[in-house]
């Protein structure tokens, strides 16, 4: 199958300045994505996930020009997003969505629900204007809403009822790609579920294609088709589902899945805690980005910084960003520092 | 859902799905004590403005020395002025002139002010720059001179005074507006309409302007009675109501020299001013309240 | 911030240019001129003609323009054509008496105000609220004339109710806190009604924000959740109304300096229109912009300081 | 049972909208052992956040406590003066917010947020408090806590915000702490690090712990009791095991069945049908009814109380009672069987 | 008479008239004291010669003398000149009082004459007060204590002019440095203006711009020295805070006490109004070029529809003289038995059928903010009424207003005028000869080659019979020719303390400070 590329995203990079001192110079920067790439293609649902504060948000902001990136080019459907006007921009929202990480802060507090979502379709005059009421309804029944709430507020509402509400504003567009940074994260597994069915339903139904954003892994298990590993600003590694989930290579991708709780009470967990603090993204440290808190991490790793590639233990489409893949895969390199931890 | 699913205990009759924010807004309003209460003296003014001077009995302007500063009785309700002429009926007669200039100019000066703040304040840069650069001037430049100008290229007339009162009010707008623009620019909800692809027209009416609009109800409000004094204070100029026109700043001019003595001639407009800005006013809270859906309906 | 501060310093240079070339064409617009005013309701015209060849309005506007600014940009304000001063040593003399009043007012203004504001946003409807409300509106729409007469009659005449030491001095600024009350208060009344009402309804934005449920939740005061968490929130269209009035005390306010003989800017510049002395009105209106300009640019950074997410560049 | 610290009784909170009242928990009651984990799951809307506002009353305007009771240690904490409840908040009990944004003060420090309650409560100095609010973002698992606490909550991404918010709570060494779906925004790794750090407060300072979840792995390695809400209504309480292990409540089944999980692969996800009733139009009978793949026409007409279900779950459901007219073996959402008595 | 009528836009115009002394003042009248006086307006210059407003001339009287004054019943009396005679018809000779120094230690002498009145008249200075010795053509100094002025023509009211405030004699010493600031690129008259030096029984101390002026006692003066230690000149433009001040004490004296405010200060036990019938005259002026006011009946109509005492008892609280004609009593040549257009609404209703314009017509009245004229425009809007003509009133800007009527853009116009010099000349010359049209002070446009040819005459006519005459039978076609509704004489109302003595007005509203004294 001739995968189209849909989304292609080229050595970004997110630099915000912080000012210090009392007179507000710009003293340093948070380097919060920091040269990324990576392709979508087009009906696929690709994951990003990673630890808190590692830059997922940023990326998907970024890709959407919400932030003008620091670096670094974006290209949609092969127009180069970072290269058009504002005015151009305006004309490919329609087929970009995002779903935002904070329901309540991203809509606007004097708006109906209702409203809200007429209005995108107004924007983007997704449906004729008569249609609309009708189409704001079916799509809160969609996301599990009742239409006798479509005339609240939004301060009216449970906090996953507002996330239901962000949903349902990105569906009402009809876009192609759909940024969901944390999009089922405060919603019950009833509705959750409820709404990842509806997704997968409509990428079936349109073709649509999702870059979904979450630490839930087993959201992200249940939905992507790849799935990216962000760490400190950086993809450490990148693979179809199975290869993640199944064969995880970079020892981060490895820690981040021994830590998901099961929802099983009489189960024992093994958890791989990862030593140390959190590095800053202000000063992230040389080489490897993980190598402080990595347990297997070598003199190579606080020197130089690996490259996403993919070795010889790995499928054709899983690159990671680890010196030591294969000496770890074959048990040639131990942890130094193991201990389980009872839960 | 079930056909057996029945209402229970108090269970109010849903309106039909109101299709506009306007509608929604509305209805809050008539909800609103304060906001009825303000709305129903501001018709009543209007009322007064529009039949009131069919209705009264003397008139106006008729000068009768003799009768000159009586104090209030059963003939004349509000007393005299230092013509003889009846206070109540000159009230009635000023009423539609005084709230023309107090409205329309706070709506002109209201209108530009708003739009050049939120126009500054969102998009910042040179923009913000010019616009607020321009207020400055704006405001620093005596008003007099602006006055005076404005008589000797448009004339003298009362539409005159209304714009001139109307500039006058333009930078404080402008920057009330564009102080909290600043802030609400920065929401994540205005990055939500601009993902949506909203255009800056559209983000900045429906998104930003309905939240700066408290301050601006506010100043809109107070500036009623501002602009009602500022017109009666550029009457020497030859711009606002001549002599004898009823307008109330200009009977608070005239009476200054009585109000020591017969303080009657400045009280009755000068409360007229104060109860129809209190009107204004009673009736912004009430608006502003409606437009906040967080507010405690009542 | 200290690139911006100077980018906004050098702004004025243009707005100086600006407000200059502004008043100085409206100058010229508006009839009448210095001479005829000085020479009177009769004189020749030859008396007319001298005096304005001795002040030098025969010659073309641009002219006239370039010759002042090119004075001007030297330090030299030129002359009043009244009373034949430097403009800068009759502006120096009413600035401070006007700044000190202008200061205090605000003061007053801000104090009253606020709190004020705040009590009817804590006690929204109530009768707090609504007396607030009301007498704000009579503060705010009772001519200054009247309110400086009243406060004269009551407090410097005063009745006999007033022991001789409460007494305020009716006229004159400076010499004791007796002559600076009345005007003060007299000028503050308005600021302090708008402040009130600003502050109000501004409260009653932030009180519902989830934020200061978080306030609450932490167990703290109602005074702290209400002066620290919600006023700094509140704050933006405060300050901007601030700034406002302190800028429009500055530029005078001619009927406070009347009634209570206060030698300020506001008269200085309504008598130098009136009188169509230009270079007084330039020099006042010039200083007044810089002002302006200034106390503008502290209202923006105090802004910033408020809300560190406003980018002013 | 240990001994309970707080007793939530027949709590019924409701809201005065333009539409009328919305009874946002009707009749809430449960009990939050000394040092144990109440975890509190249930659909979303049910009713879980504004259960605990009502607890701290801290409910927006609208909002008003109609019924019901608040004990701790004893005390009825809705008959508290305004001055008692602020000596109780953020000391006693606190709790961290569902959404860190919108309940983080803009225009503040998250190190001045922080501090702020020790100040108050543990009236430390303000540069003791600064130094501490450093500490409290390291154990929440802050890179660079002492960068971090100058930072203004926009600067930091949607996890840091909420570790604030957890940090913000933690700081007094609460005897109660209420945790409104404290990690939704939290990457595993962290979520791991937090909820250690709050079993482990919990042994040292015995804290009790209300906790908001919709997420069932946590809810099944933290909790000690679940309740599951349902509509404004408790539907199912059972200590932990014993829910997971045979749940009773149809809709806590489906709540189970709908869960996506990681360590398998899962076709289709399988929700419950429907959608949350209209809190204008309650069913009259189980409000679950209308749902409810078993329901009869008993669910449908009349309400059940909370009884016991033969195990120590207390269930509100027609099935498990005398009057119960339907089959014995009921079928629900295909895997689970439910078996009467 | 520009004199007084300066850019005080509030219009009051100086005048004159005996002062009565205050009746409130008991106890012994002591030396000493600083006497504070609350004005009005600012002095623009303390230059006589770079100023023409009252109240510069009020503070200037006390700095300055002239070579001749004016008793309280304009006539000419020595002032700095012990006496004069004419030597022909256009030149006259002074002998000057001798062992008088200025200020500054300068003897007074005929240099210090010449250089005075030159200065006046020298372009360079361009004074405001030039037309008054525009017909002088040559100072010429005899010897120390003599001095000669030439006129163009014979000039009657020369000394009338010489007892105006512009003919102040100043320190010849101060004029060269003025002269000398003047190559330095300043201002005319900011030497003299900063630092005055004259002869005058008050000293200059110092100046607060906008706030006061302080004098001292000049204790070398010539000839009765002054009581008061100083003199404060305090600006206070609100007449409600002069009087608070003057109740509580801080100022002794209070100008321009508003009318209404009279009673109550008259009633109070701390002082009394001093009232002053001016030389000043306030009229309706009509534009007699512009229809229908070129129609005499109609102006004569307007007149009749004046009334005079309504207007003086309606405003002006009953101070004032009803105007018979453009003098005012006191002025030499003003005539006692002039007939004035008396208030007649049926002869007015018929002599404006006459003119054609029995339906009566729309006009305009103008004038400036002061609150007595626009109440005097109200009145008559209301009586014209009657007439139906429907007046609309506007309300100007001083100075436009000035620049206004003097291009002749107006209908009907109120103003004022007054006559500091006391002289029927400087009364009527200007507002009515046709060659003063416009700026210089005719603003009606009344021509009328007969008054223009008496005017010329009254200037040059030595003998003070025939010039009476002439000034008579100016004043009767005046008023039969109607350019103007003359009103009425204003009378000056001051505040004054109990605390004082001795104070007294002159017509031309200059205070007289000399004899003030404090009471104990
Ligand atoms: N201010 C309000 N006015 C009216 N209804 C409200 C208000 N706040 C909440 N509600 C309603 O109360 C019900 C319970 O809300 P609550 O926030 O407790 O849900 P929740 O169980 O916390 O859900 P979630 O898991 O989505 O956060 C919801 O149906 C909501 O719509
Ligand atoms: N406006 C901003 N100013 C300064 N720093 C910022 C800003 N926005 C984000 N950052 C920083 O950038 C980094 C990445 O933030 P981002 O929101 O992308 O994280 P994330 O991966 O989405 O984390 P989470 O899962 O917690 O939401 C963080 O360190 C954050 O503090
Ligand atoms: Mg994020
Ligand atoms: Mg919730």
């Amino acid at each position: 199958m001739a995968k189209k590329e849909l989304l292609k995203v080229d050595g970004l990079k997110q630099y915000f300045p912080i000012k210090g001192g009392i007179l507000g110079r710009t003293v340093n920067h948070v380097k919060a994505v920091d040269d990324i790439s990576f392709t979508i293609y087009e009906g696929e649902t690709v994951s990003i996930v990673g630890e808190s504060g590692c830059g997922k948000s940023t990326t998907g902001r970024a890709i959407l020009r919400l932030e003008e990136p620091t670096e670094g080019k974006v290209t949609f459907n092969d127009t180069e997003l970072t290269g058009i006007s504002k005015r151009e921009m305006r004309k490919h929202r329609k087929d970009l969505q995002i779903i935002f990480q904070d329901p309540y802060a991203s809509i606007n507090p004097r708006q109906t629900v209702s409203n809200i979502l007429m209005e995108a379709m107004t924007i983007q005059k997704s449906y004729p204007r008569k249609e609309r009421r009708k189409r704001t309804i079916e799509l809160l029944q969609t996301v599990g809403l009742n239409e006798y709430q479509a005339d609240r507020y939004p301060h009216e509402f449970s906090g996953g009822q507002r996330q239901r509400i962000g949903i349902a504003r990105a569906l009402s567009v009809n876009p192609k790609l759909i940024i969901c940074d944390e999009a089922v994260s405060a919603l019950d597994v009833s509705i959750q579920a409820q709404v990842l069915n509806l997704l997968e339903d409509l990428q079936e139904a349109y073709n649509l294609t999702y870059l979904f954003i979450s630490h839930d892994l087993g959201v992200v298990r249940h939905i992507s088709d790849r799935v990216i590993v962000m760490y400190l600003g950086k993809i450490v590694e990148i693979g179809d589902k199975l290869s993640i989930f199944d064969h995880p290579k970079h020892p981060y991708t490895k820690a981040l899945l021994s830590a998901i709780p099961v929802p099983d009470p009489t189960r024992e967990k093994i958890h791989i805690p990862l030593r140390g603090d959190v590095p800053s993204p202000i000063d992230p440290p040389k080489g490897c980005r993980f190598h402080t808190r990595c347990p297997f991490a070598q003199d190579k790793c606080r020197q130089e910084e690996p490259l996403l590639q993919t070795y010889v233990s790995m499928g054709e489409d899983h690159q990671a960003a680890c010196h030591f893949v294969e000496e770890i895969e074959r048990g040639q390199l131990k942890p130094k520092d193991y201990r389980s931890v009872m839960v | 859902m079930s056909e057996k699913v029945v209402g229970t205990i108090n269970q109010p009759k849903r309106s039909s799905p109101k299709f506009d924010q306007l509608k929604t807004t509305w209805k809050r309003l008539r909800k609103n004590k304060a906001a009825v209460v303000g709305g129903f003296f501001i018709l009543l003014f209007i009322f007064v403005s529009i039949v009131g001077p069919e209705l009264t009995t003397q008139d106006p302007n008729k000068v009768n020395i003799i009768n000159k500063l009586q104090v209030p009785s059963a003939e004349h309700w509000f007393g005299t002025d230092n013509y003889g002429r009846d206070i109540f009926t000159r009230i009635i007669h000023g009423m539609e002139l005084t709230l023309r200039v107090g409205f329309l100019s706070v709506t002109i000066g209201g209108v530009i002010g708003v739009i050049l703040g939120i126009v500054s304040g969102y998009y910042g840069g040179k923009i913000d720059t010019i616009i607020m650069r321009v207020m400055d001037v704006l405001l620093a430049f005596p008003g007099i001179l602006l006055a005076l100008a404005i008589v000797s290229v448009l004339g003298g007339s009362l539409n005159n005074v209304i714009i001139a009162v109307a500039v006058f009010s333009i930078p404080a707008f402008a920057r009330i507006v564009r102080g909290s623009t600043l802030s609400v620019r920065k929401l994540e909800y205005i990055d939500a309409m601009k993902a949506l692809g909203a255009s800056d027209f559209r983000i900045i009416f429906k998104h930003i302007l309905p939240n700066v609009m408290s301050p601006i109800i506010v100043q809109a409000t107070l500036r009623i009675a501002t602009a009602v004094l500022t017109a009666s204070g550029l009457s020497f100029l030859g711009l606002g109501a001549q002599p004898p026109t009823p307008e109330w700043g200009a009977m608070l001019s005239e009476g200054r020299a009585f109000m020591t003595e017969h303080p009657h001639v400045i009280l009755f407009p000068g409360m007229m001013i104060v109860i129809v800005v209190l009107a204004f006013n009673i009736f912004g809270d009430g608006l502003r309240d409606a437009l906040d859906p967080k507010m405690n309906r009542r | 911030m200290v690139t911006y501060i100077i980018r906004r310093l050098l702004q004025t240079i243009p707005v100086l240019i600006g407000v200059s070339i502004l008043v100085f064409s409206l100058m010229h617009l508006i009839p009448g001129d210095a001479a005829q005013i000085m020479a009177g309701e009769a004189a020749s015209e030859e008396t007319v003609e001298q005096i304005r060849e001795k002040l030098g309005l025969n010659e073309p506007l641009y002219v006239q323009y370039f010759t002042y600014i090119s004075n001007a940009v030297q330090g030299d304000l030129g002359y009043s054509v009244r009373s034949g001063r430097a403009v800068m040593d009759e502006i120096k003399v009413r600035f401070w008496v006007t700044a000190e009043l202008a200061f205090y007012a605000t003061l007053l203004a801000v104090f009253i105000g606020l709190i004020a504001g705040i009590i009817s946003a804590v006690r929204h409807y109530t009768v707090a609220d609504v007396s607030i409300m009301i007498i704000a509106l009579f503060g705010l729409s009772m001519p200054n004339f009247w309110m400086g007469l009243v406060l004269i009659d009551w407090f410097a005449i005063g009745g006999d109710w007033l022991p001789d030491w409460m007494k305020m001095r009716p006229s004159g600024w400076g010499d004791s806190w007796r002559q600076v009350i009345l005007p003060v208060v007299t000028l503050g009344t308005g600021g302090a009604a708008i402040i009130a009402r600003m502050t109000r309804s501004s409260m009653l934005e932030v009180i519902g924000q989830d934020y200061i449920r978080t306030a609450r939740a932490k167990g703290l005061s109602d005074r702290i959740v209400t002066y620290r968490h919600a006023l700094k929130n509140a704050l933006i269209p405060v300050i901007t109304v601030v700034g406002l009035e302190f800028g429009a005390f500055l530029g005078g306010a001619v009927i406070t300096e009347t009634i209570f003989a206060i030698n300020g800017m506001g008269r200085l510049t309504i008598q130098a229109i009136q009188t169509r002395d230009f270079p007084i009105v330039q020099g006042t209106v010039l200083v007044i912009s810089l002002l302006f300009v200034f106390v503008n640019l502290l209202v923006d950074i105090s802004y910033r300081m408020l809300n560190k997410r406003i980018d002013l560049n | 049972m240990d001994t309970a610290i707080l007793e939530v009784r027949d709590l019924r909170t409701s809201f005065f909208t333009d539409d009328g009242e919305v009874k946002a928990v009707d009749g809430v009651s449960f009990v939050v052992p000394q040092g144990k984990t109440i975890g509190i799951v249930g659909e979303s809307g049910s009713g879980k956040s504004i259960t605990s506002l009502s607890i701290l009353q801290l409910l927006a305007s609208s909002g008003k406590i109609v019924g019901g009771k608040v004990l701790f240690k004893g005390k009825n904490l809705i008959d508290y003066s305004d001055r008692e409840m602020r000596e109780i908040r953020g000391n006693a009990i606190s709790m961290i917010f569902q959404e860190p944004m919108t309940s983080l003060n803009p225009v503040f420090t998250v190190g001045q947020q922080i501090s702020e309650s020790l100040i108050k409560h543990k009236r430390l100095p303000k540069r003791e408090a600064m130094a501490r609010s450093v500490e409290l973002l390291k154990l929440v698992g802050i890179p660079s806590p002492e960068r971090r606490v100058k930072n203004y909550p926009y600067e930091l991404s949607g996890g840091m915000r909420q570790r604030v918010m957890i940090a913000m709570a933690l700081a007094c060494d609460p005897e109660i702490l209420i945790a409104d779906e404290p990690t939704t925004a939290l990457d595993v790794t962290i979520q791991a690090q937090i909820l250690t750090l709050i079993k482990d407060l919990q042994s040292r300072l015995g804290m009790s712990v209300i906790f908001i979840t919709h997420d069932l792995g946590v809810v099944a390695e933290t909790c000690d009791y679940v309740a599951v809400m349902y509509a404004g209504q408790i539907v199912e309480y059972a200590d932990v095991r014993t829910l997971f292990a045979k749940p009773n409540h149809p809709y806590t089944v489906g709540l189970l069945n709908s869960l996506p999980r990681h360590d398998i692969d899962q076709d289709k996800l399988v929700p419950i049908k429907g959608n949350v009733p209209n809190v204008h139009e309650m069913p009259i009978g189980c409000r679950f009814s209308p749902r409810c793949p078993a329901a009869t026409d008993l669910c449908r007409t009349e309400l059940p109380e909370l009884m016991h279900a033969g195990n120590r779950n207390e269930v509100r459901c027609w099935i498990y009672s005398d009057k119960w007219d339907g089959e014995t073996e009921v079928d629900v959402y295909g895997e689970k069987r439910i078996a009467k008595g | 008479g520009g004199s007084s009528n300066e850019s005080d836009n509030n219009g009051t115009n100086d005048n004159e008239d005996n002062g009565t002394t205050n009746e409130g003042a008991t106890g012994n009248p002591v030396e000493g004291g600083d006497l504070v006086f609350a004005v009005h307006s600012e002095a623009s210059s303390l230059d006589p010669g770079a100023s023409n407003d009252v109240p510069s001339s009020v503070v200037q009287a006390n700095i300055y003398e002239t070579l001749v004054k004016r008793d309280d019943e304009n006539n000419i009396i020595p002032g700095l000149a012990e006496k004069w005679e004419l030597i022909d018809d256009t030149t006259y000779e002074f002998t000057l009082r001798q062992g008088i120094k200025f200020h500054d230690g300068e003897d007074f002498n005929a240099d210090a004459v010449k250089a005075s009145l030159d200065r006046i008249r020298d372009s360079k200075v361009a004074s405001p007060r030039y037309f008054l010795f525009e017909m002088v053509t040559d100072i010429e100094v005899v010897d120390d204590y003599k001095v000669r002025i030439k006129t163009e023509y014979p000039f009657a009211p020369l000394l009338a002019h010489l007892s105006h405030n512009g003919g102040s004699i100043i320190s010849p010493k101060s004029i060269e440095a003025d002269y000398a600031a003047i190559e330095n690129g300043k201002k005319a008259g900011s030497v003299i203006s900063a630092a005055p030096v004259g002869t005058g029984f008050f000293k200059f101390v110092s100046w607060t711009p906008g706030n006061e002026i302080k004098l001292e006692k000049n204790d070398d003066y010539w000839g009765d020295k002054a009581h008061v230690d100083t003199v404060t000149f305090k600006v206070i433009s609100e007449s409600a805070t002069r009087n608070a001040d003057l109740e509580r004490g801080f100022a002794q004296i209070a100008e321009y006490v508003q009318p209404i405010e009279v009673a109550g200060i008259n009633n109070s036990d701390y002082g009394s109004v001093n009232q002053k019938a001016s030389s000043s005259l306030s009229y309706i002026g009509f534009n007699t070029e512009k229809a229908p006011f070129d129609d005499v009946r109609v102006r004569k109509a307007i007149s009749m529809m004046v009334n005079k005492t309504d207007i003086i008892d309606g405003v002006f609280e009953g101070f004032g003289i009803p105007a018979k004609g453009p003098l005012a009593p006191g002025v030499f040549g003003y005539n006692e038995d002039a007939h004035p257009i008396e208030f007649n609404p049926k002869e007015a209703k018929k002599l404006l059928a006459e003119a054609g314009y029995a339906d009566g017509f729309k006009t305009k009245i103008w004038t400036n903010d002061n609150p007595q004229r626009v109440d005097i425009a109200v009145l008559l809007q209301a009586s014209l009424k009657e007439l139906n003509i429907d007046v609309e009133i506007e309300q100007l800007e001083f100075g436009t207003y000035l620049e206004k009527t003097a291009k002749g853009e107006h209908d009907m116009y109120i103003l004022g005028w007054s006559t500091p010099t006391g002289d029927a000349d400087y009364g009527m010359y200007a507002l009515f000869h046709s060659s003063q049209k416009g700026n210089p002070g005719n603003r009606s446009f009344y021509e009328n080659a007969e008054v223009d040819k008496l005017l010329d005459e009254g200037r040059r006519e030595t003998n003070l019979d025939e010039r009476i005459k002439i000034y008579y039978s100016i004043q009767e076609q005046l008023i039969e020719d109607a350019p103007m509704v003359y009103i009425h004489h204003q009378e000056y109302l001051t505040g004054i303390s109990n605390q004082i003595t001795g104070f007294s007005v002159d017509t031309s509203g200059i205070y007289q400070l000399q004899q003030v004294q404090f009471v104990e």
